[in-house]
C-alpha cells in the first residue's frame, strides 16, 4: 500500500465528531435574546464584534497581567527571592496594575530618527495579531468567539502576522540594535515556523480535526471509554515527541528564552524593543504573553486533552453536560493546563543560557524540522495500524 | 574611529580567505552576497560591557569584522592623585579601582610601600588574616565574575545564586571592617584592626556552605550543554598570544600556563600554603573544546573559588593569637627607594610600582591593572565571530572597568 | 508641493477612499458589502502604497495589507483554508523572508525614483473620481454581492479527501509539492556552492 | 634566576646599552646616602631599548615572555629626563627583570616595542598621553584614556590643571 493512500485512510477515517452545539458565538446569542425588535441587523453584528472584541482586548490584559505577575514571582522563587510583596497586600498581586499605570503615565516617545507611522503602527500590528489569534481560541464548549473549523491553523496563520509587526517596529526605530532584533525575529520565525507547523500535523492526524472543540471532544474517550483521558500523547507515542519539537518551536516563535534572540537583553540591548517606552513597549509584553498563553493553548488542546480529564467525564456522566457548571469546569482546565504551559516556558527561560543564532538556525532546519517530519510518518503508521486493529 | 573606516572596504572579491571555521567544525563561506558593513557602538551604555566602555564593532550581518576597544569613561586619575596625596591616604583610592575585589588591591598596594620598608615587621596574625581576606574577596569576585558572564550568555538565574554567596562574604567583610565593597582594610603594615570574636568561626562555616554551593554552580552553568555550546571554541587565545599580549591570571591560566604568581614569586605566606599542599592550580586543558577558549577561562575561575576556599581553612587552621599591625607611625615616612610588587588579584597580575624620595608623599605610584592589559586582547579575538559570541568574549575577560580606567 | 504633503494627501485620500467605499458597501449591501468594501480598500490601498512609497521597506509592509486583503476575499467566499493558508504563508512567511531581505538595504526615503508626480497624481485624481462617482451614485454600478457571508466548515477531513481524491485536486496538489521540492533542493545547492564555483563578476549580483 | 643571574647572562650576551646595575642598598651616615630600598634594576640607554627586550626575549635561559608593564615617571619638576620603566616577567623561568632608561624632556622620543610584545601597545598609548613620550613606530597612537582632544600630559610634575573644559569650568 502506497504511503499516499496510507495518509489517504487515516485521515478520511470517520472520527469527526458531531458537534455538541452548532450556532454562533455566546456574545451573539446573548445579545440575540435581548435584542431589540428596531434594531437593524448590521448594528446589531457590529454591536456584537465589538462587545467580542472588547471581551478578547479585556482577556488579553488579564491574561497578561497574571502572567506578567507568575513571571515575576517564578523567577523571584527560582532565583531565591519573592519578587513582588507589597502593592496590593497579599505577595504583590497588583504589581502589574501599578506598573501598568505607570507605564501608562510615561512619555511615549518616538526617537527623532525613527519611522513615524511605522513605529506607531507596529505595536497596533502586533496586538491585532494577536486578538485574531485569540479569538479562535474556545473558551469551552458552548463558549466561544467564533465556531472555527480551523482553529488551530487560524491561530497560527494570525499569530505569525505578529511576526511583522516585531520586523516593523525593529525597523521602525532606525536604531542598528533594533535593526539586529527585526533580522533575527524574522529568520527565526521563518526557520521555526515549519517544524511548528509539521510538529502539530502528528496530532492532528491522531484526532482528524483542525477544529479546538472538536481536538477536545475527540480526546474523552480512551479505547471506546469515556474517561476523559484519551489524551493525544497517550493514544500514540509519537505524539510526545512530537510535543517536545512543538514546544520548542512554540519557545522560538514566542521569543521565549532560550531563544529570546530578537531581545537579548545582553546582546542587543532590547533588541526591537530597544527604543520603545510606556504603554507601546507594554503592548509588545502583552503580546508576547497572550502568545505564550495561546501556544500553551494549543499545546494543552491537541496533546493534553483540552478540556478533557476524568472530571469533565463525570460531569457528562452525570448529565451535567452543557450546563453552566459543566461550561466553568471545561474553561478552568484549559486556563489551568494552559498555565502550566506557561509556567514551564518560565521555568526554562530562568534556568537556560541563551543559543546563539547560527545554533538556532541550526536547531530549527537541520534537527527539528526532519524530525517532525518523521514523527509525522511514524504517527501515520502508527494511526493507520490502530486503525487496522481497532477500527 | 579613523582607522576602521580606512579599513572599511566591502568584501566583492570572493577568496578562500572568507572561509570560516565554525565552532560545529563545519566549514563556512561568506562570499555570495556583497553587504555593506555596519559600523555599531557597543557601549558605554550596553549591558555586556561590564561599565562604561564602548567597543566599536564592525559587523557584516551578524558577523563581527572588526572590533575596537575604546576606554577612558571612567578614568579618575588614579596615579596623578597618588602623586599627590600620603601614602596611606592612598590606600582609599586603591580600592576604588578593581571594586570587586577592593582587598586584594589594598594588600597589592600595602606591599608596594612595605617594600621599600625593610625594617617593618609584619606580625603573623596580620598575615593570615590579609591571607583569608584576600582569598574571600578573590571568592566574592570570581561569583561576580561567574554571575556577570551567565547574564552574558543569557542565563539569569546563576546570577543570583552567586550573589547569595556573595552577600555572606561581604557580611563577613562588613563584621571585620565596617565596609561592603570599598574596605580599606588593609593597611601598610599590618590590618585595620583584629579580626571581632566569632568572625573567623562564621568564616569556617561559610566555607563548609560554600563547598556545597559551589556543587550548585558547577552544575548550573558550567557542565549546561547550552553553556557550553556557547563558549566552548569561541575566543581561543593559544599560549604564545597570551604572552604576547601579557595576559596574566585566570586569562593566562585559561590557556593552560601553569603559572601564578602565588605559587610561583610568592608574596606573603602563601609560599608556607603551597608547601603545605593545600591548593592546585586550576588550568584551562580544553575540555569542552579547544585549550584556551571562553569555557576554559570560565572554568578556571570556578575551580579558583575551591581552591581559595581551601586557602581560608588552612589559614584558619594555623592562625594564632597576637598582634595585627605593626610599628607604624601616624604619618608614614617611606625611606627612599623604589619597588615594585606584583600579585596574584582575581583578574591577573596586579602590580604597584611606588617610588619615594624618603618623603610623605609618592613620587610615582604606578598601577599595573590586570583588565587594562587582558582587555587589548579583544581586538584580536572579536573579528571573525558572531555578535553573540563577542559578548561571551568580552565576558570572558573578565573586565573591570573601574581597573581598566583606573 | 513638497515631498511630504503630496504624502500626506495621498494617505488623506486613500483613507477617504477606504472610508467611502465601506460606507458605501454599508449602505448598499449590509455587512456583506461592508466586509467587502473593507478588504477591497486593503488590498487595493496597500497595493497603491506599495507602488507609490518612496521607501522600500515601507513597501513591503504595505504588501501585508495587499495579502490580509486577499485572505479576507477568500474569507468572504467560504474557502476559509485558503484564507488562512494565504495569511499563513504570505504574511508569515514569504514577507518576513522579504522584509528581511529589504530591511538590509539604507532607510533613505528618496533612493526609490519610481512614480513621482505623474503616477501620483493620476493615482490621486482617479481615486477622487472613483470616490465621488462611489459615493453619488452616478455611473457605477456596484458589484453582485455573494449571496450569504456563510460559515466557514472546512474540515480536515474534507480538505484532506480534497488534496488526495483522484477526482478533484490531488494532481496540483502534486504538482505544487513536486514545485517545491525542487524549489527547496535548487536552494540548497545555491547555499552549499563552493568559493571556487563563483567568478569575482558572478560576486558582484 | 636571581638578579645577578640575569645581569651576568645579559653582559654575557653583550647586551647593547647597559649602563649601571642599581641594587637597593642600606643607608651610609658617612657618606650622606639616604641608601635605597626597593627592587633592584638595571640601568640602560633609551635607543637600545627594543633591542635589549628583543634579547631578553629570545635568549633562552632568560626567556622574558611577557612584557608586564611600560611607563614613565617624572621624579622631579627641575628635572631634566623622564624615567621610562619597564617590567618583565619570565613565566618559564619564573623571575623578573626591571629595566630602567633616562629619557631627556626636551626630546622625548623612544622606538616601540610593539613590535616584539602586543602588549606594549597600550601601555605605551597610555606612557605617550601622559608624559608626552613619542613611541617611533607604534601603528595606533592615539589616546587612550585621555579624550582625544586633551591638552598637556597630565602626569608630568610641571601639568597645570586646565581651569576649563569644553566651556564648562573646572575650578
Amino acid at each position: 500500500m502506497s504511503f499516499l493512500a496510507l495518509v489517504q485512510d487515516t485521515i478520511t477515517k470517520d472520527n469527526v465528531m458531531g458537534t455538541p452545539h452548532d450556532g454562533g458565538n455566546f456574545v451573539t446569542e446573548l445579545l440575540a435574546k435581548i435584542r431589540p425588535e428596531w434594531l437593524p441587523e448590521w448594528m446589531f453584528i457590529l454591536t456584537a464584534v465589538g462587545i467580542a472584541v472588547g471581551f478578547i482586548v479585556a482577556m488579553v490584559s488579564v491574561i497578561a497581567m497574571w502572567s506578567v505577575w507568575m513571571e515575576r514571582k517564578v523567577s523571584g522563587h527560582i532565583q531565591c527571592r519573592y519578587g513582588p510583596m507589597y502593592a496590593g497586600g497579599w505577595h504583590g498581586w497588583a504589581q502589574t496594575l501599578a506598573d501598568g499605570v505607570k507605564l501608562l503615565l510615561k512619555e511615549d516617545m518616538i526617537p527623532k530618527g525613527a519611522d513615524r507611522a511605522l513605529f506607531w503602527l507596529a505595536p497596533a500590528i502586533v496586538l491585532a495579531g494577536i486578538f485574531g489569534a485569540l479569538a479562535a481560541m474556545p473558551l469551552s464548549y458552548d463558549w466561544y468567539f467564533a465556531r472555527m473549523d480551523l482553529g488551530v491553523f487560524t491561530i497560527l496563520a494570525l499569530g505569525s502576522t505578529t511576526t511583522i509587526g516585531v520586523v516593523m517596529a525593529g525597523w521602525a526605530s532606525n536604531s542598528k540594535w533594533s535593526l539586529y532584533g527585526a533580522m533575527r525575529e524574522a529568520a527565526q520565525v521563518v526557520a521555526y515556523e515549519i517544524p511548528l507547523g509539521v510538529s502539530l500535523l502528528c496530532p492532528l492526524m491522531t484526532l482528524g480535526t483542525f477544529s479546538l472543540l472538536d481536538a477536545s471532544r475527540e480526546q474523552a474517550t480512551l479505547f471506546g471509554w469515556d474517561c476523559g483521558m484519551g489524551w493525544a500523547v497517550f493514544t500514540n507515542p509519537f505524539n510526545m515527541a512530537a510535543f517536545v519539537i512543538f514546544w520548542i518551536a512554540a519557545l522560538a516563535e514566542t521569543k521565549r528564552a532560550p531563544f529570546d534572540l530578537p531581545e537579548a537583553e545582553s546582546e542587543l540591548v532590547a533588541g526591537f524593543l530597544t527604543e520603545y517606552s510606556g504603554i507601546r513597549w507594554s503592548f509588545f509584553f502583552m503580546e508576547e504573553y497572550a502568545a505564550m498563553f495561546l501556544m500553551s493553548v494549543v499545546g494543552a488542546v491537541f496533546f493534553f486533552g483540552g478540556f478533557e480529564t476524568p472530571l469533565t467525564a463525570l460531569m457528562r456522566a452525570a448529565d451535567l453536560e452543557g450546563g453552566v457548571l459543566y461550561n466553568l469546569v471545561c474553561f478552568g482546565t484549559l486556563v489551568l493546563k494552559a498555565f502550566a504551559g506557561v509556567f514551564l516556558m518560565m521555568w526554562l527561560r530562568w534556568t537556560l543560557p541563551r543559543v546563539r543564532i547560527d545554533q538556532v538556525m541550526t536547531m530549527g532546519y537541520k534537527y527539528l524540522t526532519p524530525l517532525a517530519l518523521l514523527c509525522v510518518l511514524l504517527t501515520a503508521v502508527w494511526e493507520y495500524v490502530r486503525y487496522l486493529v481497532v477500527g | 574611529m579613523t582607522d576602521l573606516k580606512q579599513q572599511h572596504t566591502p568584501s566583492i572579491q570572493p577568496s578562500s580567505e572568507e572561509e570560516r571555521i565554525l565552532p560545529s567544525g563545519e566549514r563556512e563561506f561568506f562570499f555570495d552576497v556583497s553587504t555593506s558593513d555596519l559600523e555599531i557602538n557597543m557601549g558605554p551604555q550596553h549591558p555586556a560591557t561590564h561599565g562604561v566602555m564602548r567597543v566599536l564593532l564592525r559587523t557584516d550581518g551578524e558577523l563581527v569584522t572588526g572590533a575596537q576597544p575604546h576606554l577612558g569613561y571612567l578614568h579618575r586619575c588614579a596615579e596623578k592623585i597618588g602623586e599627590n596625596v600620603e601614602w596611606l591616604q592612598y590606600l582609599p583610592y586603591t580600592d576604588r579601582y578593581d571594586y570587586l575585589s577592593a582587598m586584594n588591591n589594598n594588600l597589592g598596594y600595602s606591599l608596594a610601600v612595605e617594600s621599600l620598608m625593610p625594617e617593618l615587621e609584619i606580625p603573623r596574625r596580620a598575615t593570615l588574616i590579609r591571607t583569608i581576606c584576600a582569598e574571600l574577596n578573590r571568592i566574592a569576585s570570581a561569583l561576580i565574575a561567574y554571575g556577570t558572564y551567565g547574564l552574558d550568555i543569557g542565563a539569569f538565574t546563576p546570577f543570583f545564586y552567586a550573589f547569595r554567596e556573595r552577600e555572606w562574604i561581604q557580611a563577613l567583610f562588613e563584621k571585620i571592617c565596617g565596609a561592603r565593597l570599598t574596605y580599606s582594610f588593609i593597611r601598610i603594615g599590618g590590618v585595620f584592626n583584629d579580626a571581632p570574636p566569632g568572625w573567623l568561626k562564621e568564616v569556617g562555616m561559610f566555607c563548609d556552605v560554600f563547598e556545597e554551593k559551589w556543587r550548585e554552580y558547577y552544575d548550573l552553568l558550567v557542565e549546561n550543554h547550552l553553556f557550553v555550546m556557547r563558549t566552548k571554541d569561541i575566543g581561543i587565545i593559544s599560549e604564545e598570544m597570551a604572552y604576547d599580549f601579557g595576559l596574566t591570571g585566570p586569562m593566562l591560566r585559561g590557556s593552560g600556563v601553569d603559572f601564578d604568581l602565588r605559587r610561583d614569586m610568592p608574596y606573603m605566606d602563601y609560599k608556607e600554603i603551597w608547601d603545605a599542599g593545600v591548593y592546585q592550580i586550576p588550568l584551562g586543558r580544553g575540555e569542552k573544546g579547544t585549550t584556551g577558549d571562553c569555557w576554559d577561562r570560565f572554568y578556571v575561575r570556578v575551580q579558583e573559588m575551591m581552591e581559595s576556599i581551601k586557602i581560608v581553612r588552612y589559614c584558619l587552621e594555623v592562625i594564632e593569637a597576637g598582634p595585627v599591625i605593626g610599628d607604624v607611625p601616624k604619618v608614614i615616612k617611606v625611606p627612599p627607594g623604589e619597588g615594585y610588587v606584583g600579585i596574584e588579584n582575581p583578574r591577573g597580575e596586579l602590580g604597584h610600582y611606588v617610588h619615594s624620595d624618603g618623603g610623605k608623599i609618592a613620587v610615582r605610584c604606578r598601577v599595573r591593572a590586570p583588565s587594562f592589559v587582558n582587555l587589548a586582547v579583544l581586538e584580536d579575538l572579536m573579528p571573525g565571530t558572531l555578535l553573540a559570541d563577542s559578548v561571551a568574549i568580552i565576558g570572558s575577560t573578565d573586565i573591570v572597568v573601574g581597573e581598566t580606567d583606573r | 508641493m513638497s515631498e511630504l504633503n503630496r504624502q500626506r494627501l495621498f494617505y488623506t485620500v486613500l483613507a477617504f477612499l477606504a472610508f467611502g467605499s465601506a460606507g458605501k458597501g454599508l449602505l448598499e449591501a449590509g455587512v456583506e458589502g461592508l466586509m467587502f468594501s473593507i478588504f477591497a480598500s486593503l488590498t487595493l490601498g496597500g497595493a497603491a502604497v506599495c507602488i507609490w512609497e518612496r521607501s522600500v521597506v515601507r513597501s513591503a509592509f504595505a504588501l501585508m495589507a495587499t495579502f490580509l486583503g486577499v485572505a479576507g476575499f477568500f474569507l468572504i467566499l467560504g474557502s476559509d483554508f485558503l484564507a488562512m493558508a494565504q495569511v499563513l504563508i504570505y504574511v508569515g512567511g514569504v514577507l518576513a523572508l522579504l522584509l528581511f531581505g529589504v530591511m538590509l538595504t539604507k532607510p533613505d526615503l528618496n533612493e526609490r525614483s519610481l512614480p513621482r508626480i505623474g503616477a501620483a497624481t493620476a493615482l490621486i485624481g482617479g481615486g477622487i473620481a472613483f470616490l465621488v462617482s462611489q459615493m453619488v451614485g452616478v455611473g457605477v454600478k456596484t458589484w453582485a454581492m455573494a449571496e450569504t457571508l456563510e460559515e466557514p466548515t472546512t474540515k480536515a477531513h474534507d480538505i484532506g479527501i480534497a488534496f488526495l481524491d483522484p477526482k478533484q485536486y490531488v494532481v496540483a496538489f502534486e504538482l505544487a509539492a513536486f514545485l517545491l521540492t525542487v524549489a527547496l533542493v535548487a536552494a540548497v545547492y545555491i547555499a552549499r556552492r563552493r568559493t571556487e564555483d563563483f567568478t569575482p563578476e558572478e560576486g558582484q549580483v | 634566576m636571581e638578579f645577578q643571574a640575569i645581569v651576568d647572562r645579559l653582559r654575557a650576551l653583550n647586551a647593547p646599552g647597559i649602563v649601571e646595575v642599581d641594587e637597593p642598598r642600606a643607608p651610609d651616615k658617612e657618606t650622606k646616602d639616604k641608601g635605597r630600598s626597593g627592587r633592584p634594576f638595571v640601568m640602560i640607554e633609551p635607543a637600545s631599548l627594543v633591542d635589549i627586550l628583543h634579547l631578553c626575549r629570545d635568549d633562552e635561559r632568560l626567556q622574558m615572555e611577557v612584557l608586564i608593564d611600560i611607563t614613565a615617571s617624572d621624579p622631579a619638576v627641575d628635572d631634566a629626563n623622564l624615567w621610562i620603566l619597564v617590567e618583565l616577567l619570565s613565566v618559564k623561568h619564573r623571575h623578573r627583570l626591571a629595566l630602567k632608561a633616562l629619557l631627556p624632556k626636551a626630546n622625548p622620543v623612544l622606538p616601540s616595542a610593539t613590535a616584539i610584545y602586543r602588549a606594549a601597545q597600550w601601555h605605551e598609548r597610555e606612557c605617550a598621553e601622559m608624559y608626552g613620550v613619542t613611541f617611533e613606530g607604534h601603528p595606533d597612537p592615539r589616546n587612550i584614556l585621555l579624550p582625544d582632544d586633551w591638552v598637556g600630559h597630565p602626569m608630568r610634575k610641571d601639568y597645570e590643571f586646565p581651569t576649563e573644559y569644553h566651556g564648562i569650568s573646572c575650578e
